[in-house]
């Protein structure tokens, strides 16, 4: 039987190059079931082209680094299995609505700005001591909380988000998960210092529940949830009668 | 142009870096503190560790026994002035944690929560689900956002450590999105670069944890300590070697052979599935090479069964393990069983350090996985490793603040010369060579396989032997290594021949005090030394870097406090 | 060529304009805009399909007799101050909720105006005179108890 | 030897969304169909208020809309408002989050009970717009 192969498309640009993006296509062998995207990846870096750039770490899906375009959807390229796609061939792209550095790396130091923006630190009035002890936390509490804290940064939500395409200045689903994972945590006091940053008009409001973001998030963060429940919190803030509002 | 300067730099955004970092600023609110990562620092391997941190959290417990177990653990290699102390920091690093808000997994009362290990006597690993490194590295990287004192570099790959008249002054490192060369000096200098995993074949070990601190310091100077203990976790999944996490054994799964035995009854049967990683992993070796491990296309392996915990057990307390099986493996782990395989997953080895991360250069200090500190000795119990992060990476960056608010300032003139040269170096040994016909993959590769082969969980000395022969052949060959990106933008080929240049520094490092240890203790099991021998070897090796490809080794006694070295059976 | 220097500055700033130094501020305009946005959207979900089911497609048809076939019926049922007030609330309140849509589908479309200061005052002016209007055309057209 | 400016990062590839970005995929489709949905409901709005107005014309010039393209018209606005009703629903049931005697609400009750009040507020008010009419 002959090998098993697969096409991959890949994007390529060297800024010192290039005038823009084009892709190449590589033909590799397709020689084991459980290879991912980025297995592909790395064969054509050790074996075809030593030139091809992207970034990756872990290949477990936790560290956040291996998010591209993979035939147009944002994956985590470690754990998209090139079985699901073949015998098509494999397009794999930038995430979208990033600017491009080269070949598969893009640009996130926006993100780095916005996730330090929404203060993703537990804020108290008063510290307790580190001889106290803990905080007492019910696993209900931490239920309240725990999905948003799931978020790797992994950029596949802002890739998704047409809303940050077209506005690179929205705050953005990863970061108000981020927000909102703060200011359920029943350590946190810092609702009011977080608020004027998730409540701007760059932030949740430019959200216009496309709720993508949602949908392609590998960790099951569902940022769409945590952007349109900070909105409804926000707003009965002021909207109902003083006894809600801190 | 000012001539500026941090008071710490810290090389590294793991959890040790991160926590050095802040401990410098808390320390001293005046220090500057820079901190380089060649990745953003939420990508660092820390964020992997899956089971848990270790700490004295519960009455029940006491730091003698946490001490004792990680000396016996460590078969008496550890120093154990180091590990009293480890022991009594620990519960308040868990503590700091908690005020930094990291989601640990609570009791019904609201307490932390803590889990069996392997290789403890009692339960003393806190943990946040199945996902505690994750959670942990995410807490601290964002409390460190709260520091204005901490300046990040992000992406920014070091090279060089800058050392003037026997004192480190900064690193050199490259900018990789832009390719250009920075001197980032400092009064003081902390490496917490993390592991070498990447030096084998098969590994829970990102693609990112290739010794490079380990390698800087060593040519700089420092020695490396006790390179020879590496440590295989028992339970990695074929193919991948991602990590099942022990906590799954620690929460009660068995491990079968193709029998459907519980093989470790013959190994370890006191402690069973909870058995320190060295003793398991060779167990499954030994269970292989008599035919009774499972055969795949990866290899053979032995099943992993959770499956009597029941589902809600498993939800709750082991959900990334569940999404990693039917991610990776396309199993249902509360119907199947998981495949494993021993794996290469921490060294134990590393710069030598003292108890507050101090190397033997001055103004030089190290912490984390690239650092040993006497720690972990012959073999690390699991879940001390992040403790170790948040304890010796603490105590570094305040013993660097403290030194850097005494130091002398750096000045300009050496460091631009410095810079030059190693800007040079790296320009016309990989930019500018267009005459080599090496890959650099091919070559990692086969220094990976010697190393699986040479250096994994049983050693002999023709194996050793031939490993260094091998390492040589490879190290001549990658003189004649070809780049061919030319790009000056993100260019990961040169990155990855520096650090192919890096491992095969540590690598025989690794193997040359591995062939020179000749018994077997901890990690090191030796097939023709198979006896512990405390005459000879209850002793450090030192390796130290010579213009060869042979270390200098030098040896160090233990320090021995309370616990004498006795026999090591579970 | 060789490129180097010390300290690389640590780029802040990131692409919102003034960068990790601006002050937020809550902006109580789009607050208010989203509240009325939600109120409309759930209005219109929950008693526009019937409408249009049976005063659209069902009464037309003459499959069933509707309140708006027939001059008397029509009337009497407007002069009644709770059907006046429920028609209020049945057309003034989707506006809001439209006026939204339709700006941030501008928006989508490519065209920044939609975020722009002028265009929130039509969208939102129109839909409160759609309200006016809807306030004027129900006090007017058959007055109370008519 | 200079910092700043030449960190400034030069060469980027901007990204540049292309005006035709909702229809390379079905999730953008029918958002924007979603959006939409607001202009035909409006349309359909504006022409209640016109029917009200005529209630002025007298009994004798009064005559209610009902030519065929009204009807056609009514039954595409009736999907536009059918989608608005199953999306906003089962949106915005999926956002709230209460507690009932301490214990979170699960999502899919909420949007349950959503649905509902949607099926009694049709029944009422179709109810009415027949009983009215007799
Ligand atoms: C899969 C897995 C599971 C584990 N589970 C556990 C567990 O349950 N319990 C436990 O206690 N331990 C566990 N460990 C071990 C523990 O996670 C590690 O030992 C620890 O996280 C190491 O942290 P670190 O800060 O030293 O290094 P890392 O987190 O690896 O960070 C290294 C940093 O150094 C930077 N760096 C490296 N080289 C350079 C360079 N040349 N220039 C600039 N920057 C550089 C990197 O960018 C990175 O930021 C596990 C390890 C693995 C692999
Ligand atoms: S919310 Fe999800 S998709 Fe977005 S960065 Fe976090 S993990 Fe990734
Ligand atoms: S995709 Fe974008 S528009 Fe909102 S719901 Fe998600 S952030
Ligand atoms: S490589 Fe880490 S998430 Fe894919």
């Amino acid at each position: 039987m002959p090998e098993k192969r697969i096409s991959i498309h890949a994007t390529r640009y060297d800024p010192e190059h290039d005038k823009e993006p084009r892709l190449q296509t590589y033909d590799i062998p397709f020689s084991d079931e459980s290879m991912v995207v980025l297995d592909a990846l790395n064969y054509i870096k050790s074996h075809v082209d030593g030139s091809l750039s992207y970034r990756w770490s872990c290949r477990m899906g936790i560290c956040g680094s291996c998010g591209m375009m993979v035939n147009g959807t944002p994956k985590l390229t470690c754990s998209a299995f090139l079985r699901d796609y073949w015998p098509r061939a494999v397009v794999v792209q930038p995430l979208n609505n990033f600017p491009l550095i080269r070949d598969l790396v893009i640009d996130m130091d926006d993100f780095m700005h916005k996730l330090k923006s929404i203060k993703p630190w537990i804020i108290r009035k008063q510290e307790i001591p580190l001889g106290a002890g803990e905080h007492r936390q019910t696993s209900d509490q931490i239920d309240e909380f725990r999905q948003f804290s799931e978020c790797i940064n992994c950029m596949l939500c802002y890739a998704a988000c047409p809303v940050y395409g077209l506005n690179n200045e929205f705050l953005g689903p990863a970061a108000t998960a981020l927000a909102r994972r703060y200011n359920l945590d029943s350590r946190d006091e810092g609702l009011k210092q977080r608020l004027p940053v998730l409540a701007e008009s760059e932030g949740v409001w430019e959200c216009s529940f496309v709720g993508e973001c949602s949908v392609v998030c590998p960790k099951g963060v569902d940022p769409a949830k945590a952007i349109q429940q900070t909105k409804l919190d926000t707003t009965m803030r002021f909207v109902l009668p003083y006894g809600n509002r801190e | 142009m000012d001539f500026e300067s941090y008071d710490v730099l810290v090389v590294g955004g793991g959890l040790a870096g991160l926590r050095a970092a802040i401990a410098a600023v808390e320390a001293n609110p005046r220090v500057k503190v820079g901190l380089v990562s060649k990745v953003y620092p939420m990508r660092s391997h820390t964020v992997s560790a899956e089971g848990g941190a270790a700490a004295v959290m519960r009455p029940e417990d006491s730091y003698q026994t946490h001490a004792f177990d990680t000396i016996k653990g460590s078969d008496y290699l550890a120093d154990q002035d180091v590990v009293e102390a480890f022991v009594r920091e620990a519960p308040l690093e868990i503590i700091q944690m908690e005020h930094w808000g990291c989601p640990w997994s609570r009791d019904p009362d609201g307490k932390i929560s803590v889990r069996p290990f392997g290789g403890m006597t009692t339960w003393r690993t806190c943990f946040a689900a199945d996902k505690s490194g994750f959670h942990m590295l995410h807490t601290v990287f964002q409390t460190s956002l709260k520091y204005p004192q901490i300046t990040r570099h992000d992406e920014a790959f070091v090279t060089k450590l800058l050392i003037e008249d026997s004192r480190c002054v900064g690193v050199v490192a490259l900018d990789i999105r832009t390719g250009r060369f920075d001197a980032i000096t400092a009064k003081t200098t902390i490496l917490a670069t993390g592991g070498l995993g990447r030096v084998y074949a098969f590994s829970t070990n990102g693609n990112i944890c290739t010794g490079d601190g380990m390698a800087l310091a060593y040519r700089a100077g420092v020695g490396l300590k006790d390179m020879e203990m590496v440590q295989f976790h028992p339970t990695g999944l074929p193919f991948t070697g991602i990590l099942i996490t022990e906590a799954v054994r620690g929460e009660g799964g068995y491990l079968l052979n193709n029998g459907g035995e519980r093989f470790l009854k013959r190994y370890v049967p006191n402690k069973m599935e909870l058995g320190p990683r060295d003793i398991i992993s060779r167990a499954m070796i030994t269970e292989f090479e008599e035919g009774r491990g499972f055969e795949g296309p990866h290899g053979k392996y032995m099943h992993l069964d959770v499956r009597h915990l029941g589902e809600a057990v498993i939800d709750r307390k082991l959900p990334f393990m569940r999404e990693l099986g039917r991610e990776f493996v396309g199993i249902d782990i509360v119907k199947d069983p998981i495949p494993v395989r021993p794996v290469q997953h921490y060294m134990m080895g590393g710069v030598d350090a003292d108890i507050s991360g101090e190397t033997p250069i001055l103004g030089l200090y190290a912490a984390g996985e690239c650092a040993n500190v006497g720690l972990n000795g012959g073999n690390r119990l699991g879940s001390n490793s992040l403790s170790e992060c948040l304890v010796f990476g603490a105590a570094a960056g305040r013993a660097a603040a403290h030194y850097a608010s005494s130091a002398k300032p750096v000045t300009a003139n050496p460091v631009d010369a410095m810079l030059w040269d190693e800007a040079h170096r790296v320009e016309t040994e990989y930019l500018e060579k267009k005459s080599g016909n090496e890959r650099i993959a091919v070559i990692r590769e086969e220094m990976q396989k010697e190393m699986d082969d040479g250096a994994g969980v049983f050693r002999t000395r023709e194996g050793l032997s031939k490993l260094v022969r091998n390492l040589g052949g490879l190290r001549e060959r990658f003189e004649k290594v070809k780049i061919e990106d030319s790009s000056r933008t993100f260019n990961t080929e040169i990155l990855a021949a520096l650090e192919l240049d890096f491992m095969l520094e540590v690598s025989s490092a690794v193997a040359f005090s591995a062939l020179a240890r000749e018994e077997s203790r901890g990690a090191h099991a030796r097939r023709d030394f198979p006896e512990r021998d405390d005459a000879k070897f209850l002793k450090h090796t030192l390796a130290f870097h010579t213009k060869t490809l042979a270390p200098r080794l030098e040896y160090r006694d233990v320090t021995i406090t309370n616990f004498k070295p006795q026999a090591r059976t579970y | 060529m060789i490129e180097s220097s010390h300290l690389p500055a640590g780029g802040e700033g990131g692409r919102r304009p003034g960068g990790d130094a601006r002050v937020p501020k809550t902006a109580f305009n789009h607050l208010v805009f989203w509240f009325l946005f939600a109120q409309g959207g759930i209005i219109a979900a929950i008693l526009i399909p019937v409408h249009v089911l049976i005063q659209g497609i069902l009464g037309p048809l003459n499959i069933v007799t509707v309140v708006d076939r027939h001059y008397d019926t029509w009337v009497s049922a407007l002069g009644n101050p709770i059907v006046k007030l429920y028609l209020l609330v049945l057309i003034a309140a989707p506006f809001f909720h439209f006026a939204h849509r339709i700006r941030y589908l501008i928006v989508d479309l490519g065209f920044k105006a939609g975020k722009s200061m002028p265009a929130q005052v039509v969208f939102y002016g129109g839909a409160v005179v759609v309200t006016l209007i809807t306030i004027w055309v129900l006090l007017t057209t058959v007055p109370i108890g008519s | 030897m200079s910092t700043s400016e030449a960190n400034a990062t030069p060469r980027e590839y901007p990204w540049r969304m292309p005006a035709n970005w909702w229809t390379r995929s079905r999730h953008y489709f029918w958002y924007i169909v979603r959006e939409f949905t607001a202009v035909p409901l409006a349309l359909w709005l504006l022409w209640l208020l016109v029917e009200i107005k005529r209630a002025g014309d007298g009994p004798a010039r009064y005559s209610p809309h009902g030519s065929a393209p009204f009807v056609i018209f009514s039954v595409v606005v009736l999907l536009f408002s059918l989608y608005h009703s199953f999306t906003f629903l089962s949106l915005a049931g999926s956002i709230l989050h209460f507690k009932l005697l301490d214990r979170p609400v699960s999502a899919s009750v909420i949007v349950m009970s959503q649905f509902a009040a949607w099926a009694v507020a049709s029944g009422v008010i179709g109810f009415f717009l027949v009983w009215l009419g007799r």
